[in-house]
């Protein structure tokens, strides 16, 4: 199994969702995360004291899928997550050994 | 024209029981002397000047620290309305208002052991002019706080309001409104310029001195948490100062009005003047600029609300909006302390702009002193007297007192218990 | 004092004709006895008790419950005023209000048929008077939700406030108010000690008995989520405090006057009361404990407010802070019911505390009644009268009237629902 | 009725002087013609109607957009609290108030040139009329602010405020309460139905529709981040409104007293029938619905509260609170504008319910004038030409207003600023 | 070491914790995260407009162990998070190469 | 490639990030955690019910590298991340066997 981890811009979301749904991911997490990378934050001035925020809001989402989907996995969180502005994010693979759900002790790419 | 009541209040009652002859038709089972329209307001501005310490200081002031200080800021100003309250009536309102000379009051009202159901203070009960005074010791009190935000002792501050309100806040208010040496004078100080502003941001600016930076100042990001409510507590604000300002005239007539619409107007001119700065140096209004500018122009016009027409109060509140957009942004990083809150950049800085522009734009036809631009330069001069006073009188006690309380007590928290928060460190809870 | 008003409610207009004939000198269009100053602060008085409920009770308590309950708990406050407010007149108020026995009023004023816009009550509108009266209803009703937080249902909420406060609200404001069976027996409760704080109380108590605990009780973390809102809410609660217990004068007076004063003395007296206790106990004063014996304070001096000084407000506001914190930490954890936030250890017990100490401190020279302390010491029997009547009514009828709604509709939502939140389950709403 | 007291604001002092010589009691010092009472109610009042823009409004409105775009909410209000209030004193007061005939008020106030603190309106001095009438200006600006939330510029805001207030709300003030067109043909507006509910609303529909939809509306979840707020902001709406209902009495006299009385009971009402159509439709009665059916409550009884009494108060509330929640539900749906806080919806559909009910069931015994179920049917017609007339000219002039701005400086941000959202694209802030 | 990453109702956080403590864990690190599964969300409805709210809260746990705890640590989760009821979440394993206690430089299993 | 995850102390975030730039790493993510391990949490009272909070906050940094980086990366987080107190974090690396920058479409190292 592998476990597809992105970062993407937040308003995103659904599309990514969808997209997944359609290729068969039974299930995703999400959190909310704050990212540097080549898009900068901005600066905040409050009563003349200037903050440099360099951290821009973005959500992180996790997949765990069978091997065989990685790549369409992949792709279809690319289509569905771009904007081709900069600040898009990025999608990480790695391996997962083992997986179980909690409900009914299943396990391997059952448990997904 | 505080003090006049003031004077009343020393249990001059046989005085007021002469005027009150002329309340003839006055129900059976009133009292002397009393109105019931200047009584009604003067307990509705009681309730809106409380409302400005507890929602208002609190909420203002919490919006704009870090999230792990806010639960112990809105303490700070919901504590001191206990503490101040209580001593008020023990000491504080017989040594500013129970008659004496020059300096301070007499022992008369301790405990307030002579005030009855039926005592006046002009046409109204002196309860209810004793808790009205009250609301002001309060708030004088917890605008210092923001000036110590995020690093003070709980008991440091405790001991240091107790102190201050009866060493400081009793006989300034005495001075000016208690028949003392600066009324003499004739200084003018209508709703409290002088006693509330000036004392507080001075007192603001040696505890922030002599406390020391925060840690991280400078270096870490300290933006607040929580604008919102700084912009709810600068309205609440607002909406109490009309019983602040209008109430300080202590009855409901044309004087009260006049005070209520300078008010408004100054407050508006001083949002806009500080938007229109910020917006031409920092290329953007911000809405914490609005709501300090708000309180800019409120503290401005206090001293001036009973003297000053609506174009006098246009130029009080355009002033204040700018000098104290420039005092919070340039002086203080000039100067480099660490005034949490900006209590001298606003109250200080505000409250000497406006007592001083008193003197500038005050009216005879209003409040029977003419000022500069009636040909009477004198009185800004007079008016300087005051600010000096207060400034030096309050700048050496506030001092003594902190120094005493760090020699003591200590005055700050551990490193530790800053970084971890004062929400956590003094109180034991923390927000959600 | 309402009940003097009360009686003049009743129709009772040619009365008050003579007394107006004092007013001579009133303008042609008034409305005969009429004082606009009492008006004013009568309608004033209004306001300030209705912000008690909704934005006051709505913050006090959201900020207490877990997130996801915080809405639920807001709109618990928000639909009990406009539903109290609709059965007030429809019958409540003429229960109350309109003449009748010692046990309940008459049919008079159903629907406010009677009321016309030159009805007087005293020397205030009719109209006045009544809608004053029923932002007292609301709150009493409103209180009562802190005990039941986070799990009711809200359609038996709304079966049970409304019958409530048609059976036992109006009956006993009637007792104590409208000429009952209790201010013949010379029971003192100025404001409302039995009627709103130990009625809500004891409501409370058993509301939280027969709904049982909350899922999790004792077990998960169940921590306020936003104090801040509680801080607030208890300010805005002081604030319109001087409405309730001053507006409970009727009139812009001494009384009121010294009303305002004694409540922001023992209101004052409670903080420091509690902060001392929970200092010493917990070793850290927190910010919901100051928040809550603000509130303890204005609870016990409720009754107190018309008939004692200073002095008197002040033991009253220490006692009742230590007796209420010991109530909701101590006796709460010995009893182990779940009153969610508190109502019964602060309003119940506060309540009897201010109860049996306006007839200690009574003072005859400012409501006409000597206490304990000034040699009667019968009064304090006859409060604790007034105490037991109020218990035992209240808990015999609120326990028929759960039971009831328990044994039709159900009281509780489903484990699951209260899992998720009755924000989402009830309202389909959430807070981001 | 508050037109009898501008009518006596164009300097008619001699006339008011005859009037109070009946006031020979009062005391020495007083203006003549003041009632302190009256004069306590409404700077109380102007208390009141401030505070339900800041921060009423303010929270109300910035309760319900997205996290990224609550300051800039915040602002909208604060900032046009400000800038309303100096143009009212430059001229807004002038061309509403100054005399004049059916169209527009005078250059005789301009710049409050001719207000002493010895003028008066009525029974109280012109400076607390003027200050009061200016808080409605505000508000009623302020409530424009919502149909264009999330993606106004803000320097268009101001100017189409400004534009707005001095073109459009000034001139319908005059035909309204300034002796102009309208109070000559009967239309009955006691507190501003037609002025401000019905001018905002229809100002906000137009600007809906210029402006154009929120990116990504229909598509992304824009649900309200802190509900919270609303319930706090709607609940501040209400207290306040008290001044803004029973202030427009310019009195504390009966019809203040009913004025209040069916101002609550409307509300009141207004939320049973939101929360029971709501119930009914979603299956959930949300707590955004109950603080929306009280705000139209509240605007539907405005134009009537002078008129109607209890019983007709009940029905304009819960129709008001069904047509309201259809309207805000059903035809916003229908119709596809994208008015982002249900101004219209509210507002203006709340504004003409409640104008149209006022003829039906105005009560001549309280207010004057008979309705519909009185035997006069022509009310309604009546009041349906102050309805159009309001509808055609607000319109007008506010879609000239906005397409003149949008051709120059531009109605909207930038698509990129709208996602970042407003409090940082716009102010340089955000909440933590 | 391995890395247990779960997925859990957040009421079951006290309750994972303790069997995780009974095992000898000497830490672990939480996070807030919002999920998306065979448990649906639920529609928030605001004066009309209908909001699908598709994803439920959840916590994250991410525990870092020794090899030869992983399955009485995958067990231990399974058996203090489950309620029976859908929604209760998964349990993921992946592999850490790696791992530095930041305060004394340890390494390896050493630094759990 | 790696990945570095490092759970530490929130008021360290800007010198960890300095110290990851100036070894030239483009990009990294953040998230606010709460931390169970040798520091513990607290207790707070309301109203005499006593909650203990046996969580910390910290944040978590997951930053995606070149392998030959790793050492580099590790020692920088330890060094800025360092207080030598108590509950300054761990970190922990695991392989990452894929990478893609969302708007370009970019793979492997040539994504960060
Ligand atoms: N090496 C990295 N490791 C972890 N997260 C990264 C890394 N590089 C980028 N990110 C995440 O991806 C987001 C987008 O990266 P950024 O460089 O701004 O845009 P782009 O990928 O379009 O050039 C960042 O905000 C950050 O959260
Ligand atoms: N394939 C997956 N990858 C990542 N997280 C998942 C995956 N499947 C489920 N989850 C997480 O587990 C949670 C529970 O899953 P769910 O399908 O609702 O219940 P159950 O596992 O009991 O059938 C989801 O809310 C989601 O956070
Ligand atoms: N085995 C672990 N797995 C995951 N996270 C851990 C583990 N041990 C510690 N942590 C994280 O590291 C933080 C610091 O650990 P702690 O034991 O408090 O301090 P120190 O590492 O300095 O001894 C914890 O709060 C937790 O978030």
């Amino acid at each position: 199994m592998k476990c597809v981890m992105a970062v993407i811009k937040p308003f995103k979301l659904d599309e990514v969702r969808e997209s997944l749904l359609a290729l068969g991911a039974s299930g995703l997490t999400v959190s909310e995360v704050r990212g540097f990378g080549r898009q900068k934050g901005h600066t905040e001035i409050y009563r003349g004291a200037e903050y440099e925020v360099s951290f821009v809001p973005k959500l992180k989402i996790e997949v765990v899928i069978a091997d065989e989907l990685e790549e369409q996995v992949v792709e279809a969180i690319r289509a569905s997550a771009s904007t081709g502005q900069i600040g898009d994010g990025k999608i990480f693979v790695f391996g997962i050994d083992a997986a179980m759900r909690i409900r009914t002790g299943e396990s391997g790419a059952e448990a997904l | 024209m505080k003090q006049r009541f003031a004077n009343i209040a020393r249990g001059a009652l046989p005085a007021v029981a002469g005027a009150a002859a002329l309340l003839a038709a006055a129900p059976a089972f009133a009292q002397e002397g009393l109105d019931t329209g200047d009584t009604a307001w003067m307990l509705t501005s009681t309730a809106l000047v409380l409302m400005m310490t507890v929602p208002g200081v609190a909420l203002f002031y919490s919006g704009m620290v870090r999230k792990k200080n806010i639960l112990a800021t809105m303490a700070q100003s919901f504590v001191i309305t206990a503490l101040v309250s209580v001593l008020w009536i023990v000491i504080g309102y017989s040594f500013a208002f129970a008659g004496g000379g020059d300096w301070i009051g007499t022992a008369d009202a301790l405990l307030l052991r002579n005030m009855t159901v039926d005592s006046m203070s002009g046409t109204i009960p002196e309860s209810v002019f004793m808790t009205f005074q009250m609301t002001f010791a309060i708030i004088t009190s917890a605008l210092i706080t923001g000036a110590v935000a995020d690093r003070m002792k709980f008991s440091a501050l405790l001991w240091f309001t107790g102190l201050w309100t009866v060493l400081v806040y009793a006989p300034i208010a005495h001075w000016v409104w208690g028949g003392g040496v600066l009324s003499g004078l004739g200084v003018l100080d209508f709703a409290g310029g002088t006693v509330v502003h000036i004392n507080s941001g001075i007192a603001a600016l040696v505890a922030a001195v002599v406390l020391g930076r925060r840690v991280g100042f400078g270096k870490e990001n300290m933006a607040p948490f929580n604008v919102g409510y700084t912009v709810i507590g600068a309205s609440l604000l607002w909406v109490g100062w009309f019983g602040f300002n209008a109430g300080s005239a202590v009855a409901a007539n044309g004087a009260a009005g006049m005070a209520l619409a300078v008010t408004q107007i100054a407050t508006a001119a001083a949002v806009l003047g500080w938007v229109a700065a910020e917006w031409f140096i920092h290329k953007k209004p911000s809405v914490l600029g609005m709501a300090t500018g708000a309180v800019a122009g409120l503290v401005a016009i206090t001293p001036a609300s009973g003297f000053v027409g609506p174009g006098g109060a246009l130029f009080i509140g355009v002033i204040a909006g700018i000098v104290c957009f420039w005092a919070a942004t340039s002086l203080k990083k000039m100067l480099g302390y660490d005034d949490s809150l900006d209590v001298f950049g606003i109250h200080a800085v505000g409250g000497i702009v406006g007592a001083l522009l008193t003197g500038v734009f005050a009216v005879e036809a209003i409040g029977g002193t003419p000022g500069l631009l009636e040909g009477n330069p004198g009185q800004v001069l007079t008016q300087l007297w005051g600010v000096l006073a207060t400034i030096v009188y309050c700048g050496v006690v506030s001092l003594v007192l902190l120094l005493g309380i760090r020699a003591t007590i200590g005055l700050r928290v551990s490193e530790e218990d800053e970084r971890a928060g004062l929400d956590i460190s003094l109180h034991g809870e923390s927000l959600g």
